[in-house]
């Protein structure tokens, strides 16, 4: 059903914390995954119980430090738990999807709300726009509402956000529509009939312009997309992928921080890549001088073999790298190849195996005949 | 100045079931290949982890050369199929990563077919041989 | 990890078939400085009782606890070496083999190349023996019972063998009553005894053996599993004292799997020539069968004047797809000519053939008795049947007399060969057992294994393997029986080590491995979410390995980082 | 020697397979000859592999074989007897020693393109009048008439009825007119392979430059030396019975007209048993309405062969008394058919003068199917 959330005195944000208190006051569920803003004015996810704490969600700031699918998992992954709903972004959402695949993290007796994603900017950014004066939230749900999307001058959105082609609500239980959306009368949402009724909504058409603000939207995104895509194209092509992680530190934060990387520890650090001193030598005898810490292409070249398929295009990896890397770039580029090989569209659809885990008798069978 | 012609190494990953034992009757039928190739004896063309495969090519060897059973003939009923797109999404990584996917070859090679395994390493060696040496091989910083 | 490396290394020169080749001095002493060797040494012939003895005495003597030999392929002697290793106190899965014989001396010639690449093939197998864990030989415990396919005679008597022994049998036929073909037969060669004096008895023996359960109407419809412990699904009509139960699905646990689905006769219309189903006065063997039973031979209301029998219909023939010898096509025709004879001293009897293949005990002696009775055998393939009046005319040269002849006949008897089912295909799907070029199942090996098959556990029996007589299809039945009883009596069957296994700490419980994994093996436990391996269902493929992105399962003798070792020293 | 007769048969192109004979006795038990000559196909094989074959100039009885192929479609084998005889007969046309007829009609294929002793100018004239346009216009489908359809007067009112009939389904064809040569399937059965050559080499072109996607052919021999030994690319080579049995199922073709008589169907050996086209002149002769169809006993796999294949055309045969289509013609005869109706030039021209001389003519009557078709238009 198509419905709306009353706005009232035009604050969207009260409205949303709104329909969240609903959700607990109803016993809809019994708890909420939702950004909140700590005591110090930082902006964190926190699942909360008490509908009188949610004053303090705040679902609209744009702000992204890490992908909340990171955290849904462990809260969802088993049972007994409580019926839980989780706001969440469009990357987010298909992190989610795609942790659910991998057994990281449940569907069941969740509701997951979607938020349409006008961009974000990075933790850093905002602590500085909340220290000179705070983030014009306004403007931005003005931008969503034409397609005329800009950030705060002086500022810049997130790598990721600015070549995002699904910045959208796509899937979920319910979608909060911001784009294209006059949230003076009331911010549309689609959700389930049921949980229409049990929060007592009646049915209201959204405005019609969404489809074509998102289209607007996306497409100079995709712009965007495309050009850095060509020029980290030409960089791999030109430097290899050893040289465009050169200066990569090793600190294996684009690992830590990837929502896909679920593994609890890394191949890389585990025994299997602890060496002798010896070999080391041998190493270095071998091409005359080694690069220390070891195997560092290996494992990014690993990491893109190990999930690249799922990579849903967050980019948080950009934004942990302290050598300021282009990882988020280097993997959607690849992955944008690789998945379309296997027709996989991460996060699409919960339903869709993962291409590695399945096959089909009847697919690429020239392969391996050759002379 | 003596100059040696350039012998490409080539790691094998050959499945026990079919290509490393069509390797076995290249012998017994004394079929003559090129030496450039090292096998690594596996059990299954499915567990050949593209870790192996590109650990292979960053230490610089010219070429990695994936052996398994043809579609249909997996002893262990499907690993070469999961196999076969294990290995296309790593050629289109290499690819994408501007890394030369044309090392790597998969070939379906049955324990019967000695004269494909030989015909095989000899092409091999043929085309890495007109394509050069492996550049990592002189890469230290990867 | 494991102990501290302490490898022999173990040079064959295979007489000359590696050392003529291969400088195997100077890659023993390169192996003598590689890490972790002890000792480095070259032998004649490592597989002879000299050559194991280098192994057990420097194992015993140097405390090895790694043995690599440079050899042949591991498919020829890891057995043996490994043998060799325990007795010298050496865990037997610490050990590695170089193949430096079938991918190296035997391809190559350059003796400087085969040199070089004999070491690096060392090597490797050194760096990945010094990686190598201790592992235990593993056995399983066995389901007791066996599934019989086929409820003709080869299968009743291997049910019965099997039942016998004290283990349940379960015969899955898929007519609608046991006997096979043989219940459609008159007297048997070669000492012409009614099948009524027999067939009942078996029949009766085994629906009334306590130990077997016989479906009828009823098909395998899926085989799970592995030797020792098959589960089999069948659906079809469960046998009780009270008669033919309803049709259902019934599960069926056994330690074993006898095939002995028979044959198919072969159908003369794909012999036009011969006139079948055109002419009444053309019949086959089996109709003859019936006819010698019913002791009507009368065509037309007439005792025929003179009966012709004509061999090889449908076997021997290359151009059908039939190139074998059905073997029993000869003994029928003396048979049932012989009984033609007894029964109609009056009628002319011919058989006509390619060669008499009478072999077997009494065989000869038979086609001597179908002489005496006189049966004339005359040499010629028979090449067309044609109407002359109320007779039909059989043309065939006699190739003793070199001449064409127009034989009048009343009765035209076709010896019919046997071939494979059609049903054969899909028991073979099920069963992942292979088939010979002409159809039949195909036995281990023609003459060491001629009863068990490419999978463990599964025996054939009977004509499902090729044609076969009576006699040959009971004996090879009861060879069937025998084999399955080994694992059945012993009550474990040798399961492989090199299995699959869990680091929990690692797992995060994905369940990949347990989707990749086409045996069933890994499972998720339910209680910590964390993959678990049963080791007795892994065949120790590696798909799970692959696909577990932190290597929580890897699979023993194959881990990463022992073939991470090998890549290295083979790319130096 | 036995391996230089094996090699040589191979030279020719031929699957002979000595070494796979097991001397049953098929091929000669089923030799339609075999009875009435002294051809024995499988004691040749014998002599072949033994190395005891006597001088081949003495063996008359060589030229007897028509080429039926009976043998080998039925060797168990597969070493396909026949073409022993074929390989040996090359031998005699190297060394010269064949029948003077024979000898005739290859040089009158060399020298005119058929083997009737008649102008290469003249192959056309039959079809003057009829409105037949030449192939090189242009057409869907190539007509091969071939020589004797071309040339012998009871023939060309076959290939006549087969203009009529072609066109009256509105096919659109044409044929090659002078140009039009010998096919040469018989040439390569009596041994000249080197003749055979020569004309598959101006053949083939010429054929395949015509651009039709189509040949029909009306003599089943030249349908299956194209079909077989030609190798032409881009044709769809078929016999008329086939065409017409195809036009009658599309529709194309339809009767205005009825034959009310008593037919029966002599199958020819290079269409059935070589070809294994059994069904579709049956189709044909059933489509015709009027035609009361009766089956002699000997058909398809076993139907009797005329003896005219092979060079049987151009050769007497050693016996002349027992002819094969003396026999079959009563055959026809003890059917009650009225008339006997043939597919093939050659059966045409062996059972009618079987007809005449078993003085069958008031009773029987040789027509081809082209020839009931079109009375039934």
């Amino acid at each position: 059903m198509q419905a709306r959330i009353p706005v009232e005195g035009g604050d969207v944000v009260a409205a949303l914390r709104g329909f969240l208190r609903d959700l607990l006051e109803k016993e809809v569920v019994e708890a909420v995954v939702v950004p909140m803003v700590t005591p110090s004015g930082a902006v964190t996810p926190a699942l909360v119980a008490d509908p009188a704490l949610l004053d303090a969600a705040d679902p609209l700031t744009p702000v992204m430090g890490l992908n909340a699918a990171r955290v849904v998992g462990p809260v969802t992954i088993r049972e007994p738990r409580g019926k839980i709903a989780a706001v969440l972004r469009p990357c987010e959402y298909r992190a989610l999807i795609e942790l659910v695949k991998l057994q990281q993290a449940s569907l069941d007796d969740l509701v997951t709300v979607v938020v349409d994603c006008p961009g974000t900017y990075t933790v850093p950014d905002y602590e500085t726009m909340r220290a000179n004066g705070g983030v014009d939230r306004e403007a931005l749900l003005a931008g969503a509402r034409t397609g005329e999307v800009a950030p705060q001058e002086g500022y810049a959105f997130r790598d990721a956000c600015q070549m995002c082609e699904r910045p959208h609500a796509e899937g979920g239980d319910v979608q909060v529509w911001l784009f294209g959306a006059d949230l003076s009368a009331g911010i549309p949402v689609s959700l389930p009939d049921d949980l229409a009724e049990q929060l007592g909504f009646s049915p209201a058409e959204a405005d019609g312009r969404r489809a074509e603000v998102v289209e607007k939207v996306v497409s100079a995104r995709t712009q965007v997309r495309d050009e850095r895509f060509a020029e980290i194209r030409q960089r791999l092509e030109e430097e290899g992928i050893e040289g465009v992680f050169a200066a990569c530190i090793r600190c294996h934060n684009c690992m830590t921080n990837c929502p896909i990387c679920y593994c609890k520890t890394c191949l890389f650090k585990s025994p299997i890549f602890e060496h002798e001193p010896i070999q080391y030598m041998n190493w270095a005898r071998r091409k005359g001088a080694f690069r220390l810490p070891a195997d560092t292409t290996l494992f990014h070249l690993t990491r893109l073999n190990h999930m690249v398929l799922s990579c849903i295009g967050c980019g948080v990896c950009t934004d942990a790298c302290p050598a300021d890397l282009p990882v988020g770039r280097v993997f959607r580029a690849v992955g944008q190849e690789v998945q379309a090989v296997f027709d996989y569209v991460p996060g699409r659809d919960v339903e869709e195996p993962l291409p590695l885990v399945t096959f089909k008798e009847d697919e690429w069978t020239e392969v391996g005949e050759e002379e | 100045m003596e100059t040696t012609e350039f012998e490409p190494k080539i790691v094998a990953f050959l499945c026990n079931w079919c290509t490393y034992t069509g390797a076995d009757l290249a012998g017994t039928s004394r079929i003559q290949y090129p030496p450039n190739v090292r096998i690594i004896r596996l059990m299954c063309s499915g567990s050949v982890d593209p870790t192996y495969v590109l650990k292979a090519l960053l230490d610089g060897a010219d070429g990695v050369l994936i052996g398994g059973c043809h579609p249909g003939d997996c002893h262990y009923q499907s690993g070469n199929y999961k196999a076969r797109r294990r290995i296309i999404a790593l050629k289109e990584i290499l690819k994408q990563a501007g890394m030369e996917e044309d090392r790597v070859w998969l070939r379906w090679i049955s324990a019967s077919e000695g004269q494909r395994f030989a015909d095989t390493v000899r092409k091999m060696t043929e085309f890495l041989k007109e394509k050069g040496p492996n550049p990592m091989k002189r890469e230290w910083a990867v | 990890m494991a102990s501290r490396p302490r490898i022999g290394v173990y040079i064959c020169h295979c007489g000359t078939n590696i050392a003529a080749t291969v400088d195997v001095e100077a890659v023993t002493e390169f192996a003598k400085n590689l890490p972790g060797v002890v000792i480095a040494r070259h032998y004649t012939y490592m597989c002879s009782e000299p050559g194991q003895a280098l192994i057990k005495e420097d194992a015993r003597k140097l405390g090895l606890n790694r043995v690599v030999v440079a050899s042949c392929s591991p498919r020829m002697h890891e057995p043996t070496f490994r043998a060799a290793s325990q007795e010298g106190g050496v865990n037997p899965y610490q050990f590695e083999m170089a193949n430096i014989r079938e991918q190296c001396s035997w391809v190559h010639h350059d003796r400087d190349e085969a040199t070089a690449k004999a070491k690096a093939l060392v090597v490797a197998a050194v760096a990945k023996a010094a990686r190598l864990e201790p592992l235990e030989d593993r056995e399983v415990g066995v389901t007791p019972g066996a599934v019989v396919i086929g409820g003709g005679v080869a299968g009743m008597v291997a049910a019965l063998d099997v039942a016998e022994a004290g283990f349940p049998a379960y015969i899955v036929e898929k007519s609608d009553h046991l006997g096979g073909h043989v219940a459609d037969l008159n007297r048997t060669f070669p000492d012409l005894e009614p099948v009524a004096e027999w067939l009942p008895g078996l029949i009766e023996r085994v629906q009334s053996h306590p130990n077997i359960t016989v479906f009828l109407n009823a098909q395998v419809a899926r085989v799970e599993g592995y030797v020792g412990n098959f589960e089999v699904t069948v659906s079809g009509s469960k046998v009780s004292g009270s008669g033919l139960g309803e049709p259902g699905t019934h599960s069926l646990q056994v330690g074993a799997i006898i095939v002995a689905t028979g044959y198919k006769v072969f159908d003369p219309h794909r012999k036009p020539e011969f006139g079948y189903g055109l002419y009444p006065q053309v019949i086959t063997t089996l109709e003859m069968e019936r006819r010698l039973a019913e002791g009507d031979l009368a065509v037309d209301g007439k005792e025929p004047e003179h009966v012709v029998f004509i061999k090889c219909v449908g076997s021997r023939d290359k151009q059908l797809g039939n190139p074998y010898c059905s073997r029993v096509c000869c003994m029928i025709s003396a048979k049932q000519a012989q009984l033609v004879r007894q029964a109609l001293p009056d009628t002319r009897v011919t058989v006509f053939y390619i060669d008499v293949r009478t072999f077997g005990k009494r065989g000869e002696e038979f086609y001597d008795e179908a002489r005496r009775s006189g049966v004339r055998y005359r040499r010629g393939n028979v090449s067309e049947i044609y109407r002359r009046g109320d007779r039909v005319v059989v043309r065939v040269e006699d190739t003793f007399l070199r001449r064409t002849l127009e034989v009048e006949a009343d009765l035209v008897v076709l010896a019919v060969g046997m071939e494979a089912r059609q049903d054969t295909d899909e028991i073979a799907t099920l069963l992942k057992l292979p088939r010979s070029a002409d159809g039949f199942f195909l036995e281990a090996h023609p003459k060491l294994r001629p009863v068990d098959t490419a999978m463990d556990g599964v025996f054939l029996a009977g004509c499902c393997q090729g044609p076969k007589d009576i006699p040959d299809t009971i004996a090879q039945a009861r060879a069937a029986a025998a084999s399955a009883l080994i694992p059945l009596l012993r009550g474990t069957v040798p399961v492989i080590s090199e299995t699959a296994v869990v680091d929990p700490e690692l797992c995060a419980g994905c369940g990949m491995c347990v989707e990749v994994c086409p045996f069933g093996a890994p499972a998720l436990d339910p209680l910590w979410g964390v993959s678990r391996v049963n080791a007795v269902l892994c065949k120790g493929c590696g798909a799970c390995a692959v696909t577990c992105p932190s290597k929580a399962i890897q699979v023993r003798h194959f881990r990463p980082d022992q073939i991470l070792a090998q890549v290295d020293v083979l790319v130096e | 020697m036995q391996a230089d007769i094996q090699e040589l048969a191979k030279e020719l192109g031929l699957g002979l397979d000595l070494l796979g004979c097991i001397q049953c006795g098929k091929c000669t038990g089923g030799c339609p000859v075999s009875i009435t000559t002294a051809l024995n196909v499988r004691f040749l094989v014998y002599e072949a592999l033994v190395d005891a074959l006597p001088d081949l100039g003495g063996m008359e009885e060589l030229w007897d074989c028509t080429c039926c192929f009976t043998c080998v479609e039925r060797c168990p084998k597969d070493v396909r007897p026949a073409e022993l005889i074929i390989s040996l007969r090359s031998q005699l046309v190297e060394s010269g020693k064949i029948p003077g007829t024979i000898g005739d009609a290859l040089m009158s294929i060399f020298r005119q393109g058929n083997p009737l002793g008649f102008a290469r100018e003249d192959r056309a004239a039959w079809a003057e009048g009829l409105g037949i346009k030449s192939a090189r216009e242009g057409c869907e489908v190539l007509w091969f008439v071939g020589c004797v359809p071309s040339y012998d007067m009871r023939s060309q009112a076959v290939a006549k009825a087969a203009a009529k009939v072609f066109q009256a389904a509105g096919v659109d064809f044409g044929i090659l007119g002078t140009e039009e040569t010998c096919c040469g399937n018989e040439v390569r059965r009596v041994g000249e392979m080197g003749l055979f050559e020569m004309l598959v080499e101006e053949g083939k072109p010429l054929l395949e430059s015509v651009g039709a996607p189509t040949m029909v052919t009306t003599s089943p021999h030249c349908f299956n030396t194209f079909k077989h030994e030609y190798n032409l690319e881009g044709m769809e080579v078929l016999h008329y019975t086939q065409f017409l049995a195809r036009l009658i199922e599309e529709g194309k073709l339809t009767f205005s007209g009825k034959v009310e008589r008593v037919v029966t169907y002599h199958d020819p050996c290079f269409l059935g048993k070589q070809n294994h086209v059994f069904d579709e002149p049956r189709a044909v002769l059933q489509a015709i309405p009027g035609v009361k169809f009766v089956e002699m006993d000997r058909i398809r796999e076993r139907s009797l062969c005329c003896e005219g294949g092979g060079g049987r055309m151009w050769f007497e045969g050693t016996n002349t008394e027992e002819r094969l289509a003396f026999q079959r013609v009563h055959e026809a005869a003890e059917t009650g058919a009225e008339v006997l109706a043939v597919a093939c030039p050659f059966c045409m021209s062996m059972l009618e003068d079987a007809v005449k001389v078993q003085g069958l003519e008031d009773r029987l009557k040789v027509m081809d199917i082209l020839e009931l078709v079109a009375e039934a238009m």
